[in-house]
């Protein structure tokens, strides 16, 4: 029972909602692997269960505690306050000023959503990119800024008018379906940017995606192309791998486990991990089946942009 | 005519007819035996279903003990269900009295959500006040903003005759969507954060916590008396006042209500007003007591979770109150169940209607354990 | 004898309650005017162009553009039948006015939003049929539970309860057999919920409530316990459009009609079939008669009992096979609380509808309609927040219902338990 | 046919309904079945027709012991029952609710309505019962309703016809012509149980007659050998008074006024077409008309139920036009709805709770804090029951749970105990046994000599004459005659015609 444990608390998507609790159990789970340790979660319904959930691992079971979502920022700071002597680590927030026995774990999403949108705007057939998001904040948005500047950069630098419609980085308002569990709506959001001409859409909605995947498959990729969010959606949905362009990398898995193992070996120290391209916390997957159709000079210029972005020569923020 | 009503001398046969019929057996067996057998039927199902998805003997009988011990088996269980039942019971009074006015509010949700976000607004708006006055004037912002949102639901019936099903299931939608918004905007998001969160409830406003004083997690709050006088308040406003037959008459029977000249566009706005206030009120308690800001979803389905506990207290404020610790009892129970059993929490569903079923239809419960009954015929039939 | 007449005949001029109402209707109008005229103006010069046909069409149709004068000319339009009205409308022609109204100023709005963009009509109107389907269905098991006077909270769950079964059974088996397995489970909620109610005498409410709470409770705790680590249980073959040929090479209505996949046809057809099932068969009338005076219907020797079962029953599979078009119908794989509140709004489709097959269809268009006209509106980049955007179909429901539809009559007996004596 | 109920013994908990009834009905024979309010007559005869099953005893067709699990078997058995309370859908034709479970198919299990309509029409002929096969239930009067129900019963070839209280909504010329059709159904054979609570009635059409108390039969007779007195007799234990005792009115001030009130309806039809009348205090005025002529729309214009469109309300000299249902209450005015069911009381409230329906609010009952003081409900409500003798072991059970005839008194006993200047009474008498008319009547009266204004609405053209002082006839909306009826002097002929709509000219 001397085991070395580490235990994680969802927010109210469940462990299972193919997005960040998931993925961050996915870091638990390889920590299993390779490192022989135990993993336990605790699924919350609603918000009040978060400190209550907390309370129930702080008997000194846990080694340490992973929380996920901003949501749970307040609930992890209080109870991470309260007991100085666990070990805390949160996804997805940051904490200013850091508290020294929580790590928070944040991503710089948009370089990786950058490279998504300049790759896409490579790939389009029609000239025409869609994308929409759960709701209207800003966990969400990042992706889609960092996909519309990524297809910027390109039509600056091949004199192409590619338009990416369901975002405006500007007004910064889009296309949102409200909510992050009807399915059905992924694949009728994606019908509306089909229908508007656009072959190649990004959806930021966790598993309601996965209704956008279900469209493109049924209309063959030659029509639409999905790229996936958070984790290489090749792995999450293999029964459609085949639709997805690639898939714009939020690596929690990665971070969690880097968490855990510095718990491991006593290098924890509360602060905070940003994940980018440089430490790979973010990045772009593989092109799965568009492997062979993503052209060579394409993939050469995604390489130069990515390291354009990590010396800091190219600005994701589309200034 | 020279009678006048009030002031009667009666003579025997009069009071003779002031004999008020005992319950008898059949009414305590509808009482207490049958949500005892309920209960119990509703965990050997939920043992069954667990079965069949391959969780082990042992597993299952861990997770009934932890059930047990998760809603009543320590003070922390106990706090956890009275803090869990506060706003379902608050919510529930709304829906049972505006069942008993004849409106079938399913809006209970939005409520909630306008109620919080406004207590949250509020207390955050004048962090200066002192909580004697912050707290009760952010309850009462959250019971405004509830019967506003309600009220609406209710001006349309009375005036266009707008079937308050459709209209607050429209308002429930729309509610999460304008939180969303709210949470945005920048008076209200809280400084430093993308995210929409609005800011905290100042310490003066929120709900003291009851037995932090023993053990600072123990999160059960001030809103468990506002619950209770509101249970009380209910009870009296519909079986004691005035207004309360009127809601009652007119849920009744509408007809007879307007020729008693009550004034039905009045009472359906006044009943959903009502309705709204408690359900604002629950949000607020939410807001207040527990969350200490209000976030997208934090209404968490307890509207809902109210209709039920609504229907299952036969929208009688006792039996709300009844229902709505059973409920806040089975949600604390059911997240020791995920601890110690790692029994996924949804199984809590599964019991909570099956309990549900086996308490509103007793004859099914008869029929299920006929020996725990008398037989007779009277005993029976309600 | 006294035998006198007090009346004489005399023809007093008396405000009449239509006067009031065709009144109330012109200020509503007029009101209308002047929003399109101020709120929604566009400049002339300015178009908004309506697409019919995307790039990838074969056949090609000509743009439908709109000049920004059109909307001056609808402010007109409804101005002059506002003070047509006020001055001296009646009648049945206010509610036609409004409604008519009410279209001209989503005409106008479409316009304004449109205005120096585009977006594709057909599409939004395929969309609405789409969108339609789960909701039409819901509403259409709601009728045919309602009519024999059982009020059904419980098609949420049977929808539920048809998108886990559809997902599953389509998994394992194939989708054919998911679909029909979608449709019993759908049945067997349905006779559940008409034993409970029927035969326990269980309150109609509490029952439907409890229903949705199993299996909402069902289906996610075997999503999470099983789905979660058996992926293949959880991906079903979809049923694609299936193009109904000559009819669907019909511009603009073939896309709308004949390029739909099985459930979008069910729909319609089953609407069809319940109108004349309920209003010119046997079955129906007998179904009618028990909703409407239960006891009526039992003296002349109807089984109420039974009729109540069978129509129940049938209204779950209704509602199972609407489930099913969750799952089998659009993206194969079931998800946690996935309809997220369809059924209710099924429900509000067939109270909007009036208990009619075809009301509740209706219903469900329109909020289709609504539903996909939010989408097209958030593409074109208008000043309005995208939560309120997306409110577009619950406000817009609120406005008919409260405009237009007004007090409607359920079946006498609705909700009420039958007790042979 | 013959039929016979052996034994029969049916209890509703602990409300024994009926005790070991034995009852022989004959073809080609009208059998008069008469008892109080609550006697078991309805319950019986829901036995006969398969709707009840009895607790004990057995029902004998043609000798044969038969046994009914549902109204089918009855209709089988050929067994018809017209009910008390009508049961007909109201949103269905005449040819629907007529063809309902029998109804002839075509193919695809198409409802065949032509052929319905034919079968109806059929039936209209044979036996003269005019009936348009193709109107709304709702939108027929009550007379032609009652039609429809024997047309039912005819269509499914019965044999024993039960008649539940079938007059208790008809005109008397109604009531002739239903006689007329009785009759003719004899004749063909068939048997006849005709309940009622109208003693001319029963005298006048049947070939024998039962007497039902308190669910036992108490006594069998020939009404060639009994008259009125006997019967009531019979049946209540007591000698009944039919006549109205009353001293010659003694009008007094105007309590109330209409002048040229004017209702229109949704299509703008006038229901009330410029009425104009008076009823001062101390008097009673009667109301006469055949149902559905604007009598129910005039009481609601009166009691604030319904806003007229044109008019004058006074109420003891005070303008009350636009004032509300409880204004009117306050100022002393009761109103005795027509429809006790729709209107006068909630069901599910306990009887002390409907006896303050529309007076909860009363001073009297006024407990702190806008509390009402239940103690002192609860022991009016007590009282009201003793003198208006409704029959119930608590006040504390549900209104519904009462007898028809019950809960008519519990509706009155609130309205006349009141202190009150202007009784308005919407049919107070309909299917109450005749103990209680008589006791409703002598209340009225016993308002009208203190001084309260008295106006009553009526169908039933006997309590019109034998209550009013004087008596308005409505037609079509209007006021179409007025006889003053001291002493009973009105001619009950000339009443009968203006009712039917006759001109001036032909009545005189
Ligand atoms: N007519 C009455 N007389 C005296 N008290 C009354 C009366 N009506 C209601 N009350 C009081 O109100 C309280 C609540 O009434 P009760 O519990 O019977 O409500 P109810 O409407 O019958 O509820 P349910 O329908 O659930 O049985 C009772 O305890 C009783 O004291
Ligand atoms: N369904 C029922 N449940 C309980 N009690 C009933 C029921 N039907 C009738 N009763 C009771 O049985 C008794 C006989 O009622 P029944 O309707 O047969 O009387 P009736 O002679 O037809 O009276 P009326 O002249 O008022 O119609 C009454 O005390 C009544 O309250
Ligand atoms: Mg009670
Ligand atoms: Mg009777």
């Amino acid at each position: 029972a001397s085991a070395f444990t580490a235990c994680q608390v969802t927010d109210t998507g469940g462990i299972d909602d193919s997005g960040f609790n998931q993925t961050a159990w996915k870091g638990v789970e390889d920590a299993i692997a390779a490192d022989g340790i135990e993993g336990r979660f605790l699924e919350s319904q609603q918000e009040s269960d978060y400190a209550a959930n907390l309370n129930s691992l702080l008997d000194g079971s846990c080694d340490v505690i992973i929380t996920v979502g901003f949501l749970m920022g307040d609930a992890t700071k209080t109870a991470a306050e309260a007991n100085p002597d666990q070990k805390f680590s949160i996804v997805d927030f940051a904490y200013d000023p850091t508290i020294p026995n929580v790590v928070g774990q944040v991503y710089a999403t948009e370089q990786a959503a950058f490279l998504a949108g300049y790759l896409a705007a490579g790939m389009t057939q029609t000239g025409i990119l869609g994308t929409f998001g759960g709701i209207n904040i800003p966990p969400v948005t990042v992706f889609m800024d960092g996909f519309v500047h990524g297809a910027n950069l390109y039509n600056e630098r091949h004199g192409t008018s590619v338009s990416v419609l369901g975002w405006n980085p500007d007004s910064k308002e889009g296309l949102f379906t409200g909510n992050f569990d009807q399915l059905d709506d992924g694949r009728a959001f994606a019908q509306n940017l089909y229908d508007e001409g656009a072959d190649i859409v990004m959806p930021v909605a966790g598993p309601v995606g996965l209704g956008s995947a279900s469209l493109a498959d049924e209309l063959g990729t030659d029509a639409l192309k999905i790229i996936g969010v958070d984790a290489d959606q090749t792995q999450t949905d293999p029964e459609k791998a085949h639709v997805y362009l690639t898939s714009v990398l939020k690596r929690m898995d990665s971070t969690v486990h880097q968490v855990i193992q510095s718990a491991m070996d006593g290098s924890f120290e509360g602060g905070l991990v940003v994940g980018t391209l440089e430490n790979e916390g973010v990045g772009l997957a593989g092109f799965g089946s568009f492997e062979d159709a993503v052209p060579a000079e394409l993939k050469a210029e995604l390489d130069e942009i990515r390291a354009g972005i990590i010396d800091g020569s190219i600005s994701v923020t589309g200034m | 005519m020279s009678t006048s009503i009030g002031k009667r001398e009666l003579d025997d046969a009069g009071r003779a007819l002031l004999q008020r019929a005992s319950g008898g057996r059949g009414q305590f067996e509808d009482l207490v035996i049958v949500p005892i057998f309920a209960v119990i039927a509703a965990l050997v199902l939920g043992a069954l279903v667990m079965l069949a998805t391959g969780v082990d003997i042992g597993t299952i009988g861990k997770s009934f003990v932890a059930l047990g011990k998760g809603s009543v088996g320590s003070l922390n269980a106990i706090s956890e269900t009275l803090t869990s039942a506060i706003p379902l019971i608050l919510a529930g009074l709304g829906l049972g009295l505006g069942f008993r006015a004849g409106l079938f509010n399913i809006g209970a949700e939005g409520q909630i959500v306008m109620g919080g976000l406004a207590a949250a607004i509020f207390a955050f708006s004048f962090p200066g006040l002192p909580a004697i006055l912050l707290i009760p004037l952010s309850l009462l912002a959250g019971a405004i903003a509830g019967a506003i949102y309600a009220g609406f639901a209710g001006v349309l019936k009375a005036t266009t005759g707008a079937h308050e099903v459709i209209t607050t299931i429209m308002l429930n939608l729309s509610s999460f969507l304008i939180l969303i918004w709210a949470l945005k905007q920048p008076y209200v998001q809280v400084a430093g954060r993308s995210d929409p969160i609005s800011k905290s409830v100042p310490e003066a406003g929120q709900l003291p916590r009851l037995l932090d004083w023993i053990d600072p997690n123990l999160r059960v709050h001030a809103g468990l008396f506002v619950m209770l006088i509101m249970v009380a308040f209910i009870w009296w406003l519909l079986f004691r006042s005035k207004i309360g037959f009127a809601f009652r008459a007119s849920g009744e029977n509408p007809d007879a209500a307007r020729y008693a000249g009550m004034k039905s566009g009045l009472i359906i706005v006044a009943a959903m007003g009502t309705a709204g206030a408690l359900a604002g009120l629950g949000g607020a308690s939410q807001v207040l007591g527990v969350l200490e800001r209000a976030s997208p979803g934090f209404s968490a389905g307890i509207g809902f979770d109210a209709i039920a506990l609504a229907l299952l207290g036969r929208s009688h404020p006792v039996g709300i109150l009844l229902a709505g610790l059973l409920f806040g009892g089975l949600e604390a129970g059911g997240r020791q169940m995920q601890v110690d059993a790692g029994v996924s929490i949804d199984l809590i569903g599964i019991i909570q209607a099956l309990i549900i079923v086996f308490i509103a239809a007793p004859l099914l419960v008869r029929a299920i354990f006929p020996w725990g009954f008398r037989k007779d015929k009277e005993g029976g039939a309600a | 004898m006294s035998n006198v007449t007090i009346n004489t005949a005399g023809a007093e001029q008396v405000a009449s309650t239509s006067d009031r109402r065709a009144r109330i209707t012109g200020v509503i109008l007029l009101l209308l005017s002047a929003l399109v005229l101020f709120a929604l103006d566009v400049a002339p010069g300015e178009v908004a162009t309506f697409r019919l046909t995307t790039v990838r069409d074969a056949v090609q149709l000509p743009d439908l553009v709109v000049p920004g004068g059109f909307n001056t000319i609808v402010a007109a339009l409804l101005a002059f039948i506002g003070v047509r009205q006020f001055l001296r409308g009646g009648g049945k022609w206010s509610t036609l006015s409004i409604g008519g109204g009410l279209f001209l100023v989503v005409l106008a709005f479409l316009v304004w939003a449109d205005a120096g963009k585009s977006f594709n009509l057909t599409g939004m109107l395929q969309a609405t049929m789409v969108r339609a389907v789960p909701i039409a269905l819901g509403g259409l098991a709601g009728v045919l539970s309602e009519r024999v006077a059982v009020v059904n909270i419980a098609i949420e769950g049977m929808l539920l309860a048809g998108a886990f079964t559809g997902a599953l059974v389509g998994s394992l088996i194939g989708s054919w057999v998911g679909l029909f397995a979608a449709v019993a489970i759908g049945g067997m909620f349905g006779m559940m919920l008409a034993a409970l109610v029927v035969t326990f005498r269980m309150d109609q409410i509490i029952a439907g409530v409890v229903i949705n709470l199993f299996v909402l409770g069902l289906t996610s705790y075997v999503t999470s316990q099983v789905f979660a680590s058996n992926r293949w249980m959880n991906n079903a073959e979809v049923f694609r459009a299936w193009k109904i040929p000559l009819l669907s090479d019909i511009p603009v209505l073939g896309p709308v009609l004949f390029q739909q996949n099985i459930f979008v046809y069910g729909a319609l057809i089953l609407v069809g079939v319940a109108t004349y099932y309920l209003f010119h068969t046997k079955g129906g009338l007998r179904a009618r008669a028990v909703g409407e005076h239960p006891r009526a219907a039992d003296t002349l020797g109807v089984d109420v009992y039974w009729t109540r079962y069978f129509h129940v029953t049938l209204a779950g599979m209704v509602a199972g096979f609407g489930g099913a078009w969750f799952t089998l119908g659009s993206v194969g794989r079931f998800d946690e609380n996935m309809t997220n509140g369809k059924g209710f709004i099924g429900l509000a489709a067939m109270i909007f509808g009036r208990w009619h097959p075809v009301g509740a269809l209706s219903a469900a268009l329109i909020f289709g309609f609504a539903d996909s006209l939010q989408q097209k509106l958030a593409l074109l980049n208008t000043p309005i927040p995208s939560e309120f955007l997306a409110m577009a179909p619950y406000i817009a429901t609120i406005i008919v219902v409260a405009g237009l539809i007004g007090k409607a009559r359920p079946p006498a007996a609705d909700g009420q338990p039958y007790v042979k004596e | 046919m013959d039929v016979e109920l052996r034994g029969i013994t049916k209890r509703f908990g602990p409300v024994v309904a009926n005790d070991n009834v034995n009852l022989v009905i004959r073809g080609g024979e009208v059998l008069g079945l008469l008892g109080e309010n609550g006697a078991g007559k309805s319950t019986m005869m829901n036995m006969l027709s398969g709707l009840y099953t009895p607790d004990e005893g057995e029902i004998l067709i043609d000798g044969k012991p038969v046994k009914f699990d549902g109204p089918g078997d009855g209709i089988e058995a050929g067994i018809g029952m017209v009910h008390q309370h009508f049961m007909l859908v109201p949103v269905f034709t005449v040819a629907e609710n007529v063809v309902l479970g029998v109804e002839p198919t075509g193919r695809l299990g198409h409802l065949d309505l032509k052929k319905a309509r034919a079968q109806v029409e059929e039936i209209n002929q044979k036996y003269g019962l005019h009936v348009p096969a193709d109107a709304l239930i709702e939108n027929l009067p009550v007379g032609i309703q009652q039609r429809v129900e024997i047309l039912k019963v005819l269509f499914r070839e019965a044999d024993v016809l039960i008649l539940d209280e079938p007059t208790a909504v008809l005109t008397p010329q109604e009531v002739e012509e239903f006689f007329g059709i009785v009759n003719g159904l004899k004749e063909a054979g068939k048997a006849i149980v005709f309940i009622t609570h109208k003693l001319h009635e029963i005298l006048a059409i049947s070939d024998r007659i039962s007497v039902l108390r308190q669910g036992r039969i108490t006594g069998e007779g020939d009404p060639k050998t009994l008259d009125e007195e006997k019967l009531a007799e019979m049946m209540v234990g007591r000698h009944v008074s039919f006549t109205v005792d009353k001293t010659p009115a003694q009008p007094g001030s105007e309590m109330l006024r209409l002048e040229k009130v004017t209702l229109l309806d949704d299509k703008d039809d006038r229901l009330i077409d410029d009425v104009s009348f008076t009823v001062r205090s101390g008097e009673i005025v009667g109301i006469a008309g055949v149902q559905g002529n604007g009598q129910t729309e005039l009481v609601e214009v009166i009691t604030g139920l319904a806003r007229g469109n044109a008019g004058r309300i006074t109420f003891a000299g005070d303008d009350i036009t636009h004032t509300s249902v409880r204004d009117r209450h306050r100022r002393g005015m009761a109103h005795i709805p027509e429809d006790r069911h729709r209107m006068g009381m909630v069901d599910k409230f306990t009887i002390a709770e409907n006896m303050v329906l529309n007076s909860y609010y009363d001073e009297a009952y006024a407990a702190p804090l806008g509390s009402i003081d239940w103690n002192r409900v609860n022991e009016t409500a007590a009282a009201f029951c003793v003198d208006f003798d409704v029959r119930t072991p608590s006040v504390f059970l549900p209104g519904g749970s009462l007898s028809g005839g019950n809960q008519q008194k519990m509706v009155v006993a609130r309205e006349l105990e009141r202190q009150t200047q202007l009784v308005v009474a919407s049919q107070p008498t309909r299917g109450v046994d005749v103990g209680s008319i008589e006791y409703i009547h002598k209340r009225l009266v016993e308002s009208r000599d203190e001084g309260d204004g008295v106006l009553i609405v009526s169908s039933e053209l006997d309590e019109i004459m034998g209550l009013s002082d004087r008596i308005l006839v409505m037609f079509e909306g209007r006021i179409v005659a007025e006889f003053d009826n001291t002493g009973g002097k009105a001619d009950r002929n000339q009443v009968g015609l203006a009712m039917a709509g006759a001109t001036e000219g032909e009545a005189a």
